[in-house]
Parts: C-alpha cells; structure tokens; sequence
C-alpha cells in the first residue's frame, strides 16, 4: 500500500470522475466526489511525511519499465506540500460546493460537475508528482480542459467568453511548452527531469566543436519556450489577461477551488524546470532570468496592485489581486537564494488559503446577496457579520498584518532581500503593501460603514455549510500565521533541496 | 560541400515547419472572429506534430514495424542486412498530442456556439462591445 | 427523402463495412499501424454517417445517448482497471507483465484490453459531441 | 540513388503545399473554405507523416485532423455564421510577436542535428532503443530477449513503456467529452429560458 501511494493518489480522483459519470445522480456523485477529495487530502499527508523522510524522495515507476524508457513518479518535499495543498483545499472547497452550486449550475449537470472537478484535480497533482516531462503535459491538459470546462459554467454570460480567451491562451501557453520539451528532447533523447538534468550537462560533438549541451542555442531557445508558455499559464505579468475574467465570472466554487491552486501548479512547474532540470547554474548565472523576472515581478504586482484599487466587482478586484501576488512568488524565486525561495513557496502556500478562503466568502455574499458589485456590498458588515469577518480577515491576510499567514512570506521575502542588501526593493514591497490595504480598505468601507439597504427581508447570514468550510480555510489562515512548522518547515527543505544543499 | 550549404540542406525543413507554426500562431491572435482562431490554433498544433516527427526521421531508414516472419528466413538464407528504423518514441508522443488537440477543438468549438447563442455574434471586437455597453 | 435514394442504399451497404475496418483496426494494432483511438474514430464515423444520412432520431434510436454516455465512463474504467490488476498480482500501476503466466503473453493481454479501453472511451465521446453538436438549433 | 531525388522532390512539393495552404487559411474571409482547407492542410501534413516513417501518426491525423475537426467545425459553422467580417485596420503587434517568435525558433535550430541524421542525439541515446528492447537485437519477434515482442513498435511503446501516457490521453478525451455534453446538452426542463438573474451587474443586455 505505501509503496503505491503516489500512484493511488492519482488514480483515486481519476477513477471517481467516470464513475461520477455512471452514476449520472447528483447526490451520490457529489458523496462520492467528496469523500474522494478528503481520502487524497489524507493521502497526500500521509505521502509528504514519507516523502519528508526519505533522503532523495521517492520514485515509482509506472508499468515497471525503468526511466529513461518508462515514466516514473517522483516526490521530494516541494512536490509533497504542493499535494497537499492542493487536495486540502480541493477537499475544503468542494464542501462548499453542495449548497453554493444549487443556485448556479442546473441540477441536471451536477454529477457532470463533479466529474469535472475531479478530472481538475487529477491533473493538477499529477503534474506535481511526475518525474517526465511529456507526461507533465498531458496532465497539464487534463487539468486545463476540465478548468475551462468549469469555468463556463458561470450563470453570466461572460463566463462564455472568459472561458474561451483562457483556452486559446491556455493552449498557446501548452503549445509553447510542448515545443520547448520538443527541442530539450532532440538534444538529451530522454525525456525524464532528472535523467535530462544529467544529459544537458553532458558535452558533444556539434559541428566539429565540443560544446556543454546547455550552451548550445536550441537549449537556449527551449528555455524561452518554456518561461513564456509558462508564464501564461502562471498569470505572470504581462501575460495574466485570460485571469481577471475567468476568476470573476466563474461559480463561487471553481474560482475558490482555481483561484488557489491553478497558478500555484504553474509556479510549481516553474520551479522544476529552473531549479531541477536546468539548475541554478545555468538558470541564473548563464542567463540574466533573475533580473527579468525580478523586473516583471515587481512591475506586476504593482501595475496589478492598482488596477484592482479601480475595480467595482469585487471578485475581479480579488482577481487582480492574485495577478499581484503572483507577481511575489516570483520575486522569491528570482533571488535565487534559500531564503527568497522559501518566501517566494511559503507565499505560495500561505496565498493559496488567503485568496480560497476569500473566494469562497465571495461566494457567500454571492449566494446571499447575488452580486458582488461593491454598491451592492452597502452594510453588508451588519447582516452577514460571519462572512464579512472572515472576508476581513483574509483581507489583513493579502496586506500582510502580523498573526496572519501573509505576515510569515512577507518576512521572508523582505529577509532576503534585505540579505542581499537591496533595500529599495523593500521599500517597493512596502509601499506595494500600501495598495492592498487601499483597495481591501474600500470594501471595509462599504460593507460596514454605509447603511444597508431596505430589503424586506432583510439579507441573512449565510448558511452553515457555506460557512464551515469559509471558517476552515480562513482559520487556515491564522494557524499558519502562528504556527510555522509545516509550512515552513517544509518549505525550507525545499529549497534546500531545490538549490542543491542536501541530496 | 560548403559549410553553409550543409546547414541549409540539413535544416531548412525544420524552418518550412517554423514557417507553418508562425502563420498558424500569427492566425490565432491577429484574427478577430472566434471559429478562425481555432482554424490558427489547429495549423499551429499540426506544424508542432510536424516538427517532432521531423527529428525522428532518419535517411533511408524505415517505418518502425517488424516484418514477419518469413523476412527472418530470408536474412539468414540471403545475408542481406537488417533494415535502419526511424525512431519510433516521436511518433508515440504526437499520438497523444493529436488527441490532445481535437479534445481542445472540440470543447472550443462548443464554446462558440454557446457564445453565438449568447451574443448574437463571433467577432471578438463585437463581443467585447456588448461587454462594454452593459 | 426520395431523392437521396442513392445515398441510403450506398451508405447501407457501406456502414457494416466501416465497422467492420475499426474492429480490424482495434485489434490489428499489434501489428500494422492503428490501435485504440483509430479504431475509435473509426467506428464513431459509422455512426456519425448513419446519423448524417438517416436524422439524428434514427441514430439516437442506434445509439441511445444515456448508454453512449456510460460508455465513456465504460472505456476508461477497462483502463485503469488493468492497471490496478496489475498492482493487485504484486506489480506496479499498468505493469501488465504481471497479468498472465509469463511477462510476453501479460504484455500481449494488457496492450489489447487498454486498447480496447481507449476505443470504447474515445467511439463514445465521439459520438456523444457529435449527438451534442447536432442537437443544438441555429440561432439569430 | 535516383528512388532518393523522387521522394526528395515529392518533400519540396509537399512542404510547398503546405505553405501555400497555410498561407491561403490565413488570407481567407470565407469561413466554410477556410476550414475545408484546413482539412487538406491536415491531409497534406498525414501525407509528409508518411515520408516521415509514421503510419500511425499520418493515418491518425487523417482521421482526426480531415475527419473529425473538418466536421465539428462545419458543424459549428452552420450553427453560426458562414463568414469573417473584412478586417479592420491592420494592426502591426501580432506580427510582430509572430516575427520574434519565427527568429527565436531558427536562431534555435542552428545546432540541431540535421534532418534525417542517423547520429542524432535521439538516436543514440538511451541505449539500448526502444526498437531493441521490444523485440530483441535483431528485431525478430520470436526472440527471447525481446520484452513486448510486438512487430508494432509505436503501439508497443504507446500501451506499454509509455501507457500512462495513454491512460491520461483517454482522460483527456473523457474530459473534453464531458465538458462538450455541459456546455452543448439541452436540459430537460431549462428550455432557452432568458438569463437567469446574474451574479454580477456588468453583463451584457439582451443579444
């Protein structure tokens, strides 16, 4: 049993989403879906403790056919904590579901739902344990489809078109990828990341020359390839404009589930490629990318700081906002040092419970209220006190407040930028600070400082099982922010195994 | 033969395959009606196919398929030589990428008649109009 | 519908054998080229042109949406299926040497029931976008 | 090596096709043509497939690429509109982008090996090829070293060394499948009701 569990982590969400589809009734599909989500969530703690204690990680080979022939699954700490977020929130987020999507999606297409949701899932923690990089693609598909598919469901009919501007830039950003794992292969003939890691430090014959196959210009063009593909896929600025409308018009549910894990798999891919099949070296001392991404960091967290300020829906605002915080996990990544990463995967970690935890109270006011247009918001502080607080809390979260999980990643990014002595990028993230607390500020204003209009009824707080997994993620939130020793604890091992320190 | 020479012939069909890429690629963003995007998304992918068969072919080498067994007899009575066979493993990952690329056809083209029900229109710059009206 | 004389008798004559050439193509693809998806699409393009030629009643009434939709679910489930086989005979996930006597004979089971899962699923979702894409009515 | 030069000619008038083909879609306002064309693209690129030694592939990009796709789109054609509108103002950024991203790619071909060279890093690595260890060193299926002993070798690889893969690749196609039947499948009892009351006030008045 143990030594299958990173395959049975996969297969088990996998094999629930057909039967989902046979089971075509909605209150057993969505049981069923459930009780998948919370036996991968304890399989995935289950997996991160093993993978934590194994020197080197774990490796499964599936069909029994050794790398470089077959493909083979591997777990190592950073891969370990990114199921488990993943799941975890998935779990938290389908709990949700029940009693947020009676109201968006016809009951008829439920089970369909749930079957999506599942096929999501499935795709994006397979990309997180595979050892190969073909296959990563195939599951970054799987995910991709099921999550335009989501999104679609939307009740505004934007939805429609937000989901199809994310498939054609989701697919250009694949297409990118798949050319550049194209070009990696014709030059290495392997296709697994560790086995390549090896062979792009081999040297070669090439026109009568002896070269390192990294130097060479295919692998140069194919690590562009790769930064730009997945740079679309993380939402990195410039290239983040499929984001804003897939999360603001999307059902409460997918954006919670989305919003906190989709690009956290796409920094994740990242991470690999930079870290473990083109290495440090290559990466961040042949190539000037720290400087660029850096640069594209920093302008997009405030670029996208500002636009969210300017928004009247409030779920486009949080949207904006994700864009911003993309914009400092790879600002922690750029430093390339252990401090910068373990910021930039806390921050990864921390964020994805803020901004779910956020979503899903978005989606209680949804339910309530049925919109989530700021005039709307007026005194809602009042009638639905729960969520607005926990809506606040996950706000002081974004700003970065101490006690909040956002306070823990801040701080090590600031440490290791001050670290490096360049404290004027302190100051940026600052002042970058600043306008989270503006536009958090705005809806605080609104929500509790302006009279509630006169419904009869009058609005009420949403239900228990809204809110219970609300509660959960936000409550997420603070535990992190108090107690580190998961998160980043694991997130310093790391980084430390992403640098090179220990095997 | 010149150095020159060499790189041309040796590689100028993988630059009519990037040619084929871009024109599929330049089709997905610069066209503004809905169904012609996935017409450019599709050129795009199929020149993407291309490019990964190309680096499996090799010159005068053949399908990777065994005879039978009759062709086993005839080596050893005629000692004529085992055939080259081009690499097989380019072939198996363009199999699923084909795959991949109707599935995203598909789910795309159900998305524009959904947006035509919805809008009236597939002209992204009528749509984004409607949008800002609203 | 008179006019089309030609065209029914032609593609009833025609549709066993497309059928026909994808079970040829499923299970022939050991040997020459094709496999699963193929034969999948294959078989589907019977369907599809029965369903072109005849009305789309006459092909729901062939093939019933509901079944075709379990179908889907059917084909994937052979697949993986197998590969929990293998994993309950002590091998790993989809280790199909494992399944029979000796490993050559496991792999020969294992190849052809997989593909007969990547067949079932993929004539299945063929069929059903083709069901879903023909009937939907033209708007203004 | 005169068999040579013929297919050599055939390559040049294939890839001359293609560019041509693609060139036309491009150009093309006429919606109902374009897509045929992309079917004749898709039919070309099978064509070069096959001198490209991948049966398998070519007769699954036939099927899909001239078969399905050709359909699904005529398909969504006749539930849409038949035609582009005329292009407004030419705008120079995609061009651009498309210009950079050609140039990076060539730039990046120039140490590839080259075309069709039997030493190409693929070939020679891992050792020992795929094709040697399914059937066994001289490639006889009744070899005992061979570990598939199947004369397909694509199909061996495909279900077998890489049949994960293909496993993700049926859960691809079960994905799309189902969010074709979400976004396409009349509910019984919703009949084109107008949009229900939306979650946000910026949408789009009535089509």
């Amino acid at each position: 049993m143990q030594q299958h569990l990173p395959i049975l982590l996969i297969i088990t969400p996998l094999v629930a989403a057909p039967l989902c589809l046979l089971l075509r009734q909605r209150i057993a599909a969505l049981a069923l879906a459930l009780a998948v989500c919370w036996s991968t969530f304890a399989m995935a703690l289950w997996l991160l403790e093993i993978a934590r204690n194994t020197p080197g990680g774990i490796t499964y080979q599936l069909g029994g056919w050794a790398a470089p022939w077959g493909i083979e699954y591997h777990v190592d700490t950073l891969a370990g904590l990114m199921l488990v977020l993943i799941s975890g929130i998935a779990a938290i987020a389908l709990s949700f579901a029940p009693r947020s999507i009676q109201d968006e999606i016809p009951a008829g297409q439920h089970y369909l739902f749930a079957t999506e949701y599942l096929l999501c899932l499935t795709g994006l923690l397979g990309i997180c344990v595979t050892g190969d990089l073909f296959n990563l693609f195939v599951f970054l598909e799987i995910s991709s489809l099921s999550a335009y598919a989501l999104i679609s469901l939307g009740r505004s009919r934007r939805a429609l078109t937000a989901a199809f501007q994310y498939l054609v830039m989701g697919t250009i950003g694949a297409t990118f990828i798949l050319i550049a794992i194209g070009l990696m292969y014709m030059m290495t003939g392997t296709l697994n990341m560790a086995d390549m890691a090896e062979r792009l430090k081999r040297t070669i014959e090439l026109r009568e020359q002896t070269v390192v196959v990294h130097q060479t210009r295919t692998i140069l063009v194919a690590f562009a390839f790769l930064s730009v593909g997945i740079s679309i896929k993380m939402a990195l600025f410039p290239l983040h404009l499929w984001l804003p409308n897939a999360y603001a018009y999307a059902p409460s549910v997918v954006t919670g589930f989305l919003a906190a894990t989709a690009t956290k798999v796409s920094v994740y891919m990242l991470l690999r490629f930079v870290f473990t099949v083109f290495g440090v070296q290559f990466s961040f001392q042949t190539l000037p990318f720290d400087v660029g991404l850096m640069a594209l960091a920093l302008i997009g967290i405030f670029a996208a700081s500002t636009t969210a300020i300017f928004q009247t829906n409030i779920k486009r605002m949080l949207a904006y906002s994700s864009v911003a915080q993309v914009g400092y996990m790879a600002l922690g990544i750029s430093f390339a040092s252990e401090n910068g990463l373990t910021g930039g995967i806390v921050h990864m970690f921390n964020h994805a419970l803020i901004k779910g935890g956020m979503f899903l109270a978005m989606g209680c006011l949804v339910f309530r209220l049925g919109s989530v247009e700021l005039t709307d918001l007026r005194g809602v502080g009042r009638r639905m006190p729960l969520t607005m607080f926990a809506w606040v809390l996950g706000g002081l979260g974004l700003i970065g407040v101490p006690v909040t999980a956002g306070f823990i990643s801040k701080w090590y990014l600031i440490s290791a930028v001050l670290e490096r002595g360049w404290w004027p990028i302190a100051v940026l993230m600052l002042l970058s600070s600043l306008l989270a607390v503006i536009y958090i500020w705005r809806v605080v204003e609104v929500a509790y400082f302006q009279e509630p209009p006169e419904t009869d009824p009058p609005v009420q707080e949403a239900p228990l099982a809204l809110l219970i997994p609300t509660g959960l993620l936000i409550g997420a939130n603070i535990v992190f922010g108090l107690w580190t020793t998961l998160s980043v604890g694991a997130a310093g091992e790391a980084a430390r195994q992403l640098l090179g320190a220990s095997p | 033969m010149s150095h020159e020479m060499n790189t041309v012939l040796g590689l100028y069909n993988y630059w009519i395959v990037i040619f084929l890429m871009m024109t599929g690629f330049y089709v997905v963003i610069a066209k503004g009606n809905l169904v012609k995007k996935i017409i450019g998304l599709n050129l795009f992918q199929i020149s993407v196919f291309l490019l990964y068969l190309s680096m499996g072919k090799i010159n005068g080498g053949t399908t990777p398929i065994y005879p039978d067994k009759s062709f086993f007899a005839d080596l050893q009575d005629q000692s004529s030589t085992m055939p080259v066979y081009s690499h097989p493993l380019p072939s198996v990952l363009i199999l699923t990428a084909i795959v991949v690329g109707i599935a995203t056809t598909a789910l795309a083209l159900a998305l524009i008649v959904r947006i035509h029900e919805a809008y009236g229109t597939i002209e992204e710059d009528e749509i984004l109009l409607q949008d800002q009206e609203a | 519908m008179n006019h089309y004389a030609i065209l029914r008798i032609v593609t009833k004559l025609l549709i066993p054998y497309i059928l026909l050439f994808g079970l040829y193509v499923q299970f022939h693809g050991d040997f020459g080229p094709g496999g699963g998806f193929q034969a999948g699409v294959i078989f589907a393009a019977g369907i599809i042109l029965y369903g072109l030629v005849f009305g789309i009643g006459a092909a729901r009434r062939v093939a019933p949406a509901s079944i075709v939709e379990r179908l889907i679910a059917v084909g994937l489930l052979i697949y993986a299926a197998t590969g929990i086989a293998g994993m309950l005979k002590g091998g790993n996930f989809l280790e199909y040497g494992v399944l029979a006597h000796d490993a050559g004979h496991g792999q020969h089971w294992g190849i052809l029931i997989v593909e007969l899962g990547v067949g079932i699923t993929v004539a299945a979702v063929m069929i059903t976008i083709f069901f879903a894409f023909a009937g939907r009515e033209r708007t203004e | 090596m005169a068999d040579s030069n013929a297919a050599q000619l055939i390559v040049i008038l294939l890839l001359a096709l293609l560019g041509a083909t693609a060139i036309t879609i491009a150009r093309m306002r006429q919606l109902w043509a374009a897509v045929m064309l992309t079917g004749v693209f898709s039919f070309l690129g099978a064509g070069w497939m096959l001198i490209l030694d991948a049966p398998d592939v070519a007769f699954t990009e036939a099927a899909v690429g001239a078969g399905i796709s050709t359909f699904l789109m005529l398909a969504t054609l006749g539930l849409t509109s038949r035609e582009a509108k005329p292009p407004a103002a030419f705008k120079p950024a995609p061009l651009v982008v498309v210009i950079v991203t050609g140039c990076a790619l060539v730039y990046g071909t120039l140490d590839m090996p080259y075309y069709g060279d039997p030493d190409g890093h693929i070939h020679a690595y891992p050792d020992p090829s795929y094709i040697v260890k399914t059937n066994g060193d001289n490639g006889d299926p009744n070899d005992s070293e061979g570990e598939i002993k199947l004369p397909n070798v694509v199909t061996a690889i495909l279900a077998s060394y890489r049949g994960y893969d293909t496993f993700g690749e049926t859960t691809v196609i079960l994905t799309a499948g189902v969010g074709v039947i979400l976004l396409l499948r009349r509910e019984r009892r919703t009949t084109e009701q107008p949009e229900p009351p939306s979650a946000d006030a910026d949408r789009g008045g009535p089509a």
